[in-house]
């Protein structure tokens, strides 16, 4: 088995695609994010789309190669940050004499991209929150795999001396 | 039947042949490569359906986010599905 | 008139294949995917159900005039139900990896030692 | 902002937020998230009760999320009125559910701080404990079916979590991929009977689709009630649906296994009133054939509970097992209440459920919360290896005994008055029916003697030399709940007058719960 002896990593090509289309699938799920409220997509799907090109890292570099661009402690924090966000935002309505959610802020014209109220806003909470809830959820699943690698290296070891 | 139900009856067949043959497959890795079939197909019925939204989260998590982790799921436990 | 109802048709046996493979089959992952067609089949039908002939989807799109729309509620549900099926997706697949980890077998028929 | 006029949204809100700031609280230590989840379930609790009150004084309480204003549940569409907007519609019955949840709630986070001081990535655990309470919360108090399914997983997916939440044992986890595969399987059914409702009546709200119903009740919407109930069934716990619960409820951590069983599974009980008394309405449905499928369901669970209850070696196991018993119970009162729709008979069949419901969430989280503080300072939740406790753990041992003569029926307990109000009722039913609810009983109080008789009195195997009663904030929920009950069990008008009455009356009259909403 010559996969679990060497540390995980794709070939050299397909490495530096991966680090060249991670900013541009980065960029592209900000866009989807903000974007939400006039075209197709949104704070979820933006989400999952930025947390692919964590995937995607992690797909060429394995966990090693990505705990070198995103800590897991941290995107934990963004996750929580992005909740609290989205439930302040609720509060908003509340504090305008409205209702929980309700949309109090400036409308705008339909069409630009500063309009809907409150709605962009939420999307990028919920961008936050989905971006990292499913990087972290791929990050520490692929921990797993990491350590166990890691322990079935040191066992073959082990058995040859 | 016009194009429009004959492409949307078809994609819907390729989706149904995907999750069959997710179930089908013994090797694990192989149902879910189809299970990302499925989504893919159900993700342009969802186009075809003019749920565009729906669409962009079908594609981007059936494709990408649950292949992914059913994946690395795989990774660490065994590839084959016994009898 | 059949092809109204050629989603539904589609999404009914999705169900049914879903359930039986969580029925039938005794292997975690397999269960799990059908968990997920499960899921899929009910996706499709609540998309089906807001489909209206010749309508456009309900985003903006700085068109005026007379128009059929979509209905927009089965397409918020429908991503609700699908954010949903990620976190239980999810979450089931890391207690996968736990039960293989006690239990070195991903067969349902051995993973029983709770009894009683 | 006036907070009476925001109180329904509070109550779902403050645990929501309580448990996304908790990983931002915990970076100061372990204290200081106790001391947060204590703030943000004692807050609830307040809530609860503050809602509560204002459902008494002023009738249903509405709550349109994203409206001008609260009350406004309606929109005029050229002459065309209907609910389009989520909204909370909170009547007596679901005012009573909540104020069950978060009091358990509320007792379980203050027993959590010493019970988890052992356990890593406690602030995890207090995250999803909180994000539990948001969710059975959130369907206790929302009038809309599709929101009552997204609360039921916020609920569901978090229980999973916590269940699985010792990940180093693997109980835990078998119990935990167990519950997952048919929870997840049960609310997929759900989901789908939302989906045949909306395509039928294109309508969420719960008073639009219950008049529609009235007005045009369309075939399709029996397979719904099929799919609802045999979900919620399974969400109950009742039989035949059943097995989930006896692993996954003494796999959880004990504050835990007080919550699912004191309160996470009512919350099935509550969705099956609801749909059918508010939901379908009795007018619609042939009541006396689903009344009896309920109600032979309901004898079926109390037998099996109580009988495989009786050879349990493993008191939590146990525990789960009685909670199967008990829920037939409130299933039984459920049966009766729809064969006897609006009769003597069926009203004490509603009083006796509910009044049950309550009972069983005091006494069960009692328990449960017992169990753990044995498992706590012994080590062990065999039977068997247990011995003469009352001499080590004095108020612990008298708080189990009085929780487990109350759960099997003994008066002057609660469990005492709530049992005779079902027995009664079903005897006004028929005879039998009452009969053998008293056996079933019986099994229940041989189940709970011989763990009083082997655990608590006799003599302390050499093992167990110095065990005490457990620390102040483990010890002064369990008193406290030990005490309602027998504060309920000798004065039973005082709750059943205050808060059973007219949630039993909520539960009748459902013309009051669609007016509320549409005008």
């Amino acid at each position: 088995m010559k996969m679990s002896e060497k540390p995980y990593e794709l070939s050299v090509i397909v490495r530096t695609v991966a680090r060249l289309l991670f900013g541009l699938i980065l960029i592209f799920g900000f866009y989807v994010i903000v974007h939400g409220h006039i075209t197709p997509g949104g704070g979820f799907q933006g989400g999952v789309v930025t947390a692919l090109a964590v995937i995607m890292l992690l797909a060429a570099y394995g966990y090693e190669g990505v705990v070198t661009e995103v800590r897991e402690k941290i995107l934990e924090r963004f996750e929580s940050l992005g909740a609290i966000m989205f439930w302040t935002l609720g509060l908003v309505g509340v504090i305008a004499t409205a209702t929980y959610f309700a949309d109090v802020l400036y409308k705008g014209t339909p069409g630009e991209l500063i309009s809907a109220g409150t709605i962009p806003l939420m999307n990028i909470a919920v961008g936050m929150k989905v971006a990292s809830g499913v990087a972290v959820l791929v990050i520490i699943m692929s921990i797993g795999m990491y350590y166990s690698r890691k322990y079935q290296k040191a066992e073959k070891e082990g058995a040859e001396e | 039947m016009d194009l429009y139900s004959i492409s949307l009856t078809l994609v819907l067949v390729v989706t149904f042949v995907g999750a069959i043959a997710a179930v089908y497959f013994r090797d694990l890795l192989n149902a879910v490569v189809a299970l990302a079939v499925m989504s893919g197909g159900l993700a342009l019925a969802f186009f075809l359906m003019e749920a565009p939204d729906v669409a962009i989260a079908e594609a981007a998590l059936g494709a990408g986010a649950i292949t992914a982790i059913f994946i690395l799921a795989i990774g660490e436990t065994e590839r084959e599905e016994k009898e | 008139m059949i092809e109204g109802y050629i989603p539904y048709i589609f999404a009914i046996s999705l169900f049914v294949l879903g359930l039986g493979t969580i029925v039938m089959k005794n292997n975690l992952i397999k269960i799990l995917i059908g968990l997920d067609i499960m899921e899929s089949a009910v996706h499709l039908f609540l998309i089906s159900l807001g489909y209206r002939t010749g309508g456009t989807a309900p985003i903006w799109t700085g068109i005026t005039g007379e128009k059929i729309f979509v209905l927009p509620i089965p397409q918020a549900l429908t991503l609700t139900a699908i954010v949903i099926g990620l976190a239980t997706l999810a979450m089931a697949l890391s207690i996968t990896v736990q039960v293989y980890r006690h239990y070195g077998t991903l067969d349902i028929r051995e993973i029983r030692r709770l009894r009683g | 902002m006036n907070i009476m006029e925001h109180i329904a949204i509070l109550v779902v809100i403050t645990p929501l937020f309580g448990a996304f700031s908790t990983p931002f609280v915990s970076l100061a230590g372990k204290k200081a998230a106790d001391i947060w989840v204590g703030i943000f379930s004692g807050l609830t609790f307040v809530f609860s009760i503050l809602l509560g009150l204002k459902v008494l004084r002023s009738g249903i309480v509405i709550y349109t999320l994203g409206a001008p204003e609260p009350a406004i549940a309606t929109v005029d569409y050229n002459g065309l009125i209907f609910p389009v907007r989520i909204l909370l519609e909170v009547d007596a019955l679901s005012a009573l559910l909540a104020l069950v949840i978060s009091l358990i709630g509320f007792f379980a986070a203050i027993y959590s701080w010493r019970y988890m001081e052992h356990d890593t990535g406690v602030e995890k655990f207090y995250t999803l404990f909180l994000l539990l309470l948001t969710g059975m919360l959130g369907i206790v108090l929302t009038g809309d079916i599709f929101n009552m399914y997204v609360f039921l997983e916020i609920m569901s997916i978090s229980a999973y979590a916590l269940v699985a939440f010792r990940k180093e044992t693997f109980e835990a986890v078998e119990a935990g991929i167990k519950y997952l595969v048919v929870g997840s399987a049960a609310s997929t059914l759900i989901l789908l009977a939302v989906a045949i409702l909306y395509g039928v009546y294109g309508s969420l709200t719960i008073a639009q689709i219950a008049h529609l119903i009235e007005v045009s009740p369309s075939p399709l919407i029996w397979g719904a009630l099929a799919l609802y109930l045999t979900g919620f069934i399974l969400k109950a716990g009742i039989v035949p649906l059943h097995m989930w619960l006896i692993d996954a409820h003494p796999a959880a951590p004990s504050s835990i296994s007080a919550l699912l069983s004191g309160v996470v599974i009512k919350t099935g009980a509550y969705a099956i009133i609801r749909i059918f008394f508010t939901l379908y309405g009795v007018e619609v449905m042939n009541r006396a054939l689903i009344g009896w499928i309920i109600v032979v369901i309901a004898v079926i669970t109390m037998f099996v509970g109580g009988s495989l209850g009786l050879i349990q070696q493993d008191l939590k196991r146990l525990l789960a097992y009685s909670s199967v018993a008990q829920m037939g119970y409130i299933a039984l009162g459920i049966g009766v209440a729809l064969i006897a729709f609006n009769t003597t008979a069926g009203d004490a069949g509603l009083v006796g459920a509910l009044f049950h419901l309550l009972n069983h969430a005091i006494m069960k989280g009692m328990l449960f919360l017992i169990a753990g503080v044995i498992l706590h300072q012994l080590g062990t939740r065999n039977i068997n290896e247990m011995g003469g406790l009352i001499k080590k753990m004095p108020i612990t041992s008298a708080c189990f005994i009085i929780g487990g003569l109350a759960i099997a029926g003994v008066p002057p307990f609660n469990g005492f008055v709530s049992k005779l109000i079902l027995y009664e009722a079903s005897a006004m039913i028929s005879p039998a029916l009452a009969v053998i609810a008293i056996i079933s009983s019986a099994l229940t109080l041989g189940m709970y003697l011989r763990v009083i008789q082997t655990a608590f009195l006799g003599r302390a195997p050499e093992t167990l030399k110095d065990i005490r009663d457990p620390p102040a904030s483990m010890l002064i929920p369990i008193v406290i709940l030990a005490i309602l009950i027998v504060i309920f069990g000798i004065l039973p008008s005082l709750p059943v007058d205050s808060i059973i009455t007219p949630a039993v009356e909520a539960v009748k009259n459902q013309a009051s719960y669609l007016s509320a909403v549409l005008p």
